[in-house]
């Protein structure tokens, strides 16, 4: 049987969701692939949503909002767009294929450019082939990387960098320096890269416990840069000693009250 | 081709002149014309002539470029088919605009197109302008006036009175 | 939640739109067999008096706590369908749709099957949603019986008497030290050459004499704080400062002319003057010898830098024109158009009245605007006149230039103080552009007047009229309820860090005086941005729920967690 | 308790004007014509410059008039006398008989299946179909069918009540007779609209000889997804899809000889965004509109004129076209013009011609000003009191006009206008409240 793309879409209810019914109402025909979740703005769709859906499985996700300049509640599409910048950084991250992942912005008038989307797109994932997370044999590997990316999202440090990016990116910093989008940019990459890494760790950890050694041949990633992150780990108090084997500690993960 | 003015025309003269046509045309609300372009859209000599224009022709009027237009030729173009005053969505005529502009620029002493000439010779030689020609039936054949029942066309009775009453008119139209 | 859900799927066949393509008992068939879903039933029209009618039944006889319905799509639907479970007495909050036919039969047409499959699909993500709704509820807002105008003007004033006349006191802000605005400048008034102070007096007249009105001149705002019905509003003058509750707020701020220095010669050609300059030429009468007058229209609009129209211009100019050539019909008067801005009945007829009066009309082309220099005895205009292929040179006694209408400096100030938009042309951007011209997206606030964009005098009269009647609905009514999509912080997950509050565009997050994060829930209009950016995640969207959103998103993946 | 207020015209200004009544608590009653309320703009495909469908924003407004408890709607009426004055209207309104219970009726439509009589669909502009019993349009509201008693079998010839045997509901009723209204009301809001002006007059257009000559009332339902074509631009004569298409401006406007002198505000722009409805179908089509001022005057309006021509390719050429002739084989159009910015004289074939025809008044305005004692102005309009002073007011105390039943006007002005006569009748309310 031909590979039929799961992809979920998350649609803005002032815009995109009215391209949708428009669509419809023209009776404009697209492929049959596209489950939609509406949603009052595409500011609202957290990275961790969206990465947790990825992990179950999802061929694609889309989200659509309405035109920058467009959005019903002011600027939340732009929002909406850092917001994406980051699932996408982290889902880069992982290995996934970006290309499972796609924002664009469609108005209420756009019926056709909405059936066009949903069409590419669907031809789009089609290409990529199924996710390596959907069926019944997932890649586990890739599992666990995607689950440290949206813990990676749920944590504090990216979700307040990235609700701080609009206004710092554009007014300046608290001491009222200007910003540039590429120095912003730079911090973010350092912030996904640390945040991931831990994160991947941790859960590395929450699997069974083990020395840097062992991290770093586990998670392909430097030793140096494992115990760093083990450091941190530790003062958050995420990670501990467990025992000393050998010369090595060997660390386990810490039940974190809520 | 512009119709070159007489070398001896009296500047002052077309300036009256140009007053004159201003009055008679203003009746046609010239000035009120919206520049539609439905005149010269419907006009048959617009498509095919380039230069003549009824609408152009208008907006000078209304910009008071008399002595302009009366030194152009175009205005000698019109086939007086008075689509123009048919078609236009006002009480404007360019057709009528024409007759008037002829008729000054006749008056001015201005050059003319040789036609007329032949016209006025034919008419001064035969009482019209051209013998009466059989016309093309449908099925393509010809028909002459005879075959289709009309009375046959006499020239006046006496063509020296009727040439002595040309000549009057032709002076009155001089202005003279 | 203590209830265990039971629900109740109603499939839609909605004549042949649904039935036609989608195995509607399919999907009845399969909606049984989803947890929780104890009732299930096809309708013709789900959402005709009858098939409104069977929902109330089976909420009764099957004691459902939730309610699906499979049919259209809920931007125009959801209301019916809420408002029938209401009446059997289940929160409207308890309902979901799924949206099988805008999404499904009409776009699948050829697919009857993989549309029947996806059917299913959207049915047990909408399922799947309605397990975890929660009851909403709406609260009441009382309405303070008092409007806010900003804006002297005859907007401003025209709204502030029709809310007198409603039966509301008026806090009339203006920040000139005298009411009528920009008619203050003008001469006369197009349709009918009305003197602007002739319409001006009895207006300022009612507003100084209404014991409900109070004028508040050289006065600023300084501070909106709080929401509809609700409103703080913080008022500057030299005197100090005064606050007042107030109910609504209607932005009659108007707008300004455009200063076209630099333009056509302004500036820099003796004998070139703005239309407004003409104007007060006229009114003084001080026009002086003035024989020929060249108007240029655009002069600063339908560019790249100002794309707008700005509406009035073609018609002043048709107005002064008009008055000009009145005075003295030997006056030469040129008008160098692009388009003709005169529309409808009575601007038209200006313009046949002009172009009667012997005004003459010459259209010029973007590309090639005229060119006004200094002449030999004043200006000099180089105009390509487009109609006639030529460039004509005229020499007047005076250029006049018709430069737009610009917003009001301040626009940018208030919009930030009001929390409402401005368009790209620095406009205040009504809800929306068709059916809600005065509103904002934010409630209790509203626009009218060439604040929101160039307008004639009338045209601002009306607006005014209508400003007053949207702004006085809530006043009239006294309560008003408040929607139940909102976010509500968890006090003990939030930090105070502020971004939510830095984030919402409606000014609805506070902090309180622990520093957590409040949100007036009255003015939050659940847009959700930021529960989706609080780094603690300790706020929750009602209605659309992390939880919820994860939730539909498996079930869409064919994943049903029980 | 204040008196109600009566509205009539249940467009989008008479909508607007009752909900925002109703809403404030105030109880109106809105009296419409045709069997539905809704007006011109339900049968509009979209709108500009948003292109907004223009049923999907207008119905949920139809809808809440239909179920706000202070609004109540009565079709098929109209007023035929009015006494007294602001304050103590009494107002006589006829209801002509539905020959449908509207208390029984679910608009199922299977009346309409079986009806053998077929009749011209006004509201799909004549291009297809409907039944002697019918349901308006789809979204009608109130969504009840209605017989058309001039072509229905039983009223004409005594014959076949199939509708009868097959209701459901058991709703139909011949015997309904017309029925007299008697309100009390405080105040009165005039919002009958306007109607298109009939081109046939214009001989040299064609209208009404050549089939794809059409008027562009009739493209927006050609060109709807709800219309008789389906959305698809099938023109009228073979079917053939349109992809040449011109539009003409000004068509009965800007002229004092023919049709009406004033211009109709709204033709440029609808012609533009029809024009990108076209290109949004087959962005391929050639599409032209012959205009004489691109009228831009509105918020949005410049900026979506060059968005047409920029993004989309429409062709703008300042021309009023003098003829417009039909191949009689192939059945294309070939019209006339002249380009009036380069003075080149020039045809041009198309596939279908539109006419943007001006708005004009309707002929009914003359009876109901003698009814209201409201006055005319040359066009049939009806007369505001002061148009600059008192845009919305009449001559009449406690009558008030708005949307295009006083002049040409699009609908965020008609609709702004509806909220000004709304303050008018809440003012007047109040005064002669209690």
């Amino acid at each position: 049987m031909a590979f039929e793309p799961n992809i979920v879409g998350f649609l803005c209810n002032w815009c995109s969701y009215a391209g949708a019914d428009l669509a419809g109402v023209s009776r404009i025909q697209y492929p049959t692939n596209l489950r939609v979740i509406r949603v009052m703005c595409s500011g609202r769709v957290e990275p961790a949503v969206v990465l947790s859906i990825l992990a179950e499985g999802a061929d694609g996700v889309m989200i659509t909002g309405c035109h920058i300049g467009d959005c019903h509640y002011i600027d939340g599409n732009l929002h909406a767009k850092r917001k994406y910048e980051l699932t996408r950084r982290l889902v880069e991250k992982t290995g996934l294929k970006t290309g499972r992942l796609r924002l664009e912005w469609v108005s209420a008038a756009e019926g056709q450019r909405f059936a066009d989307l949903v069409n590419d797109f669907t031809e789009q994932i089609r290409e990529l082939g199924p996710s390596p997370l959907s069926g019944t044999t997932p890649d586990l590997g890739l599992l666990l990387k995607v689950r440290a990316a949206k813990a990676a999202a749920e944590g504090f440090r990216l979700r307040a960098l990235v609700g701080k990016e609009e206004k710092t990116v554009t007014d300046g910093n608290v001491y009222g320096e200007e910003v540039t989008q590429e120095e912003w940019d730079k911090v973010m990459t350092e912030s996904v890269e640390t945040e991931y890494s831990r994160h991947r760790i941790h859960i590395a950890l929450t699997e069974a416990p083990g020395s840097v050694k062992e991290l770093s041949e586990k998670l392909g990633m430097g030793s140096q840069a494992v115990l760093e992150h083990i450091v941190a780990l530790r003062q958050l108090g995420w990670v501990d000693v467990q025992e000393i084997r050998g010369t090595s500690p060997v660390y386990v993960t810490m039940e974190v009250p809520q | 081709m512009v119709i070159r003015l007489s070398s001896d025309v009296d500047q002052r003269q077309v300036e009256f002149i140009s007053l004159m046509l201003q009055k008679s045309v203003g009746g046609m609300h010239a000035e009120v014309c919206d520049q539609c372009g439905k005149c010269s859209s419907a006009c048959p000599v617009s498509k095919e002539i380039e230069g003549f224009n009824p609408r152009q022709l208008i907006a000078r009027v209304a910009l008071g470029k008399i002595d302009e237009l009366l030194a152009d030729e175009a205005i000698w173009t019109c086939t007086t088919c008075l689509k123009c005053r048919e078609r236009c969505p006002e009480e404007i005529s360019p057709y009528d605009v024409i007759l008037v502009l002829r008729n000054l620029a006749y008056r001015a002493g201005l050059n003319y197109p040789g036609v007329y000439d032949d016209f006025i010779n034919g008419i001064l030689e035969r009482g019209f302008i051209s013998e009466p020609q059989e016309v093309r039936a449908r099925g393509g054949g010809r028909l002459s006036r005879e075959a289709l029942g009309l009375p046959g066309v006499n020239g006046p009775k006496d063509m020296a009175v009727f040439r002595g009453i040309v000549e009057k008119i032709i002076e009155a139209g001089k202005g003279n | 939640m203590s209830e265990e859900p039971r629900i109740g799927v109603f499939v839609c066949h909605c004549g042949i739109n649904i039935g036609g393509y989608v195995d509607v008992p399919k999907i009845v068939e399969y909606s049984m067999t989803l947890p929780d879903v104890v009732y299930a039933e096809p309708n013709l029209y789900t959402c005709s008096s009858d098939g409104l009618q069977k929902i109330k039944e089976a909420i009764e006889k099957h004691n459902l706590n939730r309610v699906v319905v499979a049919s259209c799509t809920p931007r125009t639907h959801e209301p019916l369908f809420q408002g029938a479970c209401e009446e059997a007495g289940l929160n409207k909050y308890l309902f979901e749709m799924a949206n099988i036919r805008d999404q499904c039969s009409w776009v699948h047409m050829h697919e009857p099957e993989k549309a029947t499959q996806k059917a299913k699909d959207l049915v047990r993500m909408a399922v799947a949603k309605a397990r975890l709704l929660t009851p909403g509820d709406e609260p009441e807002i009382d309405i303070h019986p008092t409007g806010l105008v900003i804006g002297g003007g005859v907007s401003g004033m025209t709204a502030a008497l029709s809310l007198m006349n409603q039966g509301f006191k008026v806090h009339l802000v203006e920040k000139a030290d005298k009411l009528g605005g920009a008619l203050n400048e003008l001469g006369t008034l197009f349709p009918t050459n009305v003197k602007a102070g002739e319409l001006l007096r009895p207006l300022i007249k009612g507003v100084e004499e209404s014991p409900d009105i109070v004028v508040h001149l050289n006065s600023a705002l300084k501070e909106v704080k709080g929401f509809l019905g609700n409103f703080e509003a913080e008022i500057e003058s030299k005197e100090g400062s005064e606050r007042f509750e107030v109910g609504t707020v209607i932005v009659a701020t108007g707008a300004d002319y455009l200063d076209p220095v630099g333009l056509f010669g302004y500036g820099e050609v003796h004998g070139v003057v703005t239309q407004l300059e003409l104007e007060q030429k006229m009114k003084e009468g001080s026009l002086g010898d003035v024989k020929s007058v060249v108007m240029v229209q655009c002069a600063g609009s339908r560019i790249e830098e100002r794309p707008y129209c700005s509406r009035i211009c073609c018609t002043e100019a048709m107005k002064n024109a008009s008055l000009l050539k009145e005075e003295d019909p030997d006056r030469d008067i040129y008008i160098l158009y692009r388009d003709l801005q005169t529309y409808g009945i009575e601007y038209t007829e200006m313009e046949w009245d002009a172009k009667r009066k012997g005004v003459k009309l010459v259209k010029y082309d973007k590309a090639r605007p005229p060119v006004v220099t200094r002449g030999e005895r004043g200006p000099m205009v180089k105009v390509w006149a487009s109609l006639l292929n030529e460039e004509l040179t005229i020499e007047p006694d005076l250029v006049v230039l018709s430069a737009p209408l610009v917003p009001n400096p301040d626009n940018k100030t208030l919009s930030q103080q009001l929390k409402v938009p401005l368009n790209s042309d620095g406009f205040f951007m009504e809800a929306h552009v068709k059916l809600r011209p005065l509103d904002f997206a934010t409630d209790g606030i509203f626009v009218c007047g060439t604040a929101h964009s160039p307008k004639e005098v009338a045209e601002s009269i009306s607006q005014a009229k209508g400003a007053a009647s949207r702004a006085g609905i809530p006043m009239a009514k006294g309560r008003v309820r408040a929607a139940a999509i909102t976010a509500v912080v968890d006090e003990d997950r939030c930090c105070g860090c502020g971004i939510c509050i830095e984030l919402c565009p409606y000014n609805a997050i506070t902090k309180d005086e622990m520093g957590i994060a409040r949100v007036t829930s009255v003015v939050c209009k659940g847009c959700g941005v930021c529960g989706a950016s609080c780094p603690e995640r300790a706020i929750t969207m009602r209605h659309f729920t992390n939880e919820q959103l994860e939730a539909q998103g498996l079930a869409a993946l064919g994943r049903v967690v029980d | 308790m204040s008196k109600p207020v009566l509205v009539i015209g249940g467009g989008v200004a008479g909508i607007q004007a009752a909900l925002d009544l109703a809403d404030r608590g105030l109880k109106v009653h809105l009296v419409e014509k045709s069997p539905s309320i809704g007006g011109v703009m339900a049968q509009l495909d979209k709108t500009f410059p948003t292109m907004d469908c223009s049923i999907c924003i207008l119905a949920p407004k139809m809808i809440e008039c239909s179920r706000h408890p202070n609004i109540t709607i009565h079709t098929l009426s109209q007023v035929t006398g009015v006494s007294g004055g602001p304050g103590d209207f009494k107002v006589k309104v006829i209801k002509e008989p539905r020959s449908v219970d509207e208390s029984k009726c679910t608009g199922c439509g299977i009346c309409s299946e079986k009806c053998p009589a077929k009749v011209k669909d006004e509201w799909q502009e004549g291009l297809t179909e409907r039944k002697a019993i019918y349901i308006i349009f789809p979204q009608a509201v109130p969504l009840i069918a209605c017989i058309d008693r001039d072509n229905c079998l039983y009223f004409q010839k005594g014959i076949c009540q199939i509708c009868s045997k097959v209701c459901p509901a058991g709703a139909i009723d011949y015997e309904q007779k017309a029925e007299e209204i008697d309100l009390d009301v405080s105040s009165i809001i005039v919002a009958t609209g306007f109607q298109e002006y009939d081109p046939s007059e214009l001989g040299e257009y064609g209208y009404g000889r050549f089939e794809d000559v059409i008027t562009a009332k009739e493209f927006e339902r050609l060109v709807c997804a709800s219309g008789p074509t389906g959305g698809h631009l099938n023109r009228p004569s073979d079917g053939k899809i349109a992809h040449r298409v011109a539009f003409v401006q000004c068509v009965g406007s800007r002229s004092h000889k023919k049709g009406y002198p004033y211009c109709s505000s709204v033709c440029c722009m609808y012609a533009t965004k029809e024009a990108v409805l076209i290109k949004e179908h087959e962005p391929a089509s050639d599409v032209t509109i012959f205009y004489m001022d691109l009228k831009v005057f509105g918020q949005g309006f410049q900026e979506f004129v060059d968005r047409a021509q920029s993004h989309w390719g429409v062709k703008y050429v300042r021309g009023r076209p003098g003829e417009i002739r039909r191949n009689p084989v192939t059945k294309d159009l070939t019209i006339w013009y002249e380009n009036t910015e380069t003075g080149e004289v020039a045809e041009k074939e198309v596939d279908l011609a539109v006419l943007c025809t001006t708005m004009i008044s309707r002929p009914e305005n003359k009876e109901l000003a003698d009814v209201l004692g409201l006055e005319l102005d040359e066009w049939g309009f009806f007369e505001s009191l002061d148009p600059l002073m008192n845009p919305i007011e009449t001559n009449r105390p406690g009558i008030y006009i708005c949307g295009c039943c006083h002049g040409p006007r699009d609908i965020p002005e008609s609709v702004a206008e509806a909220s000004g006569t709304a303050a008018c009748a809440a003012e007047t309310a109040r005064r002669y409240g209690q």
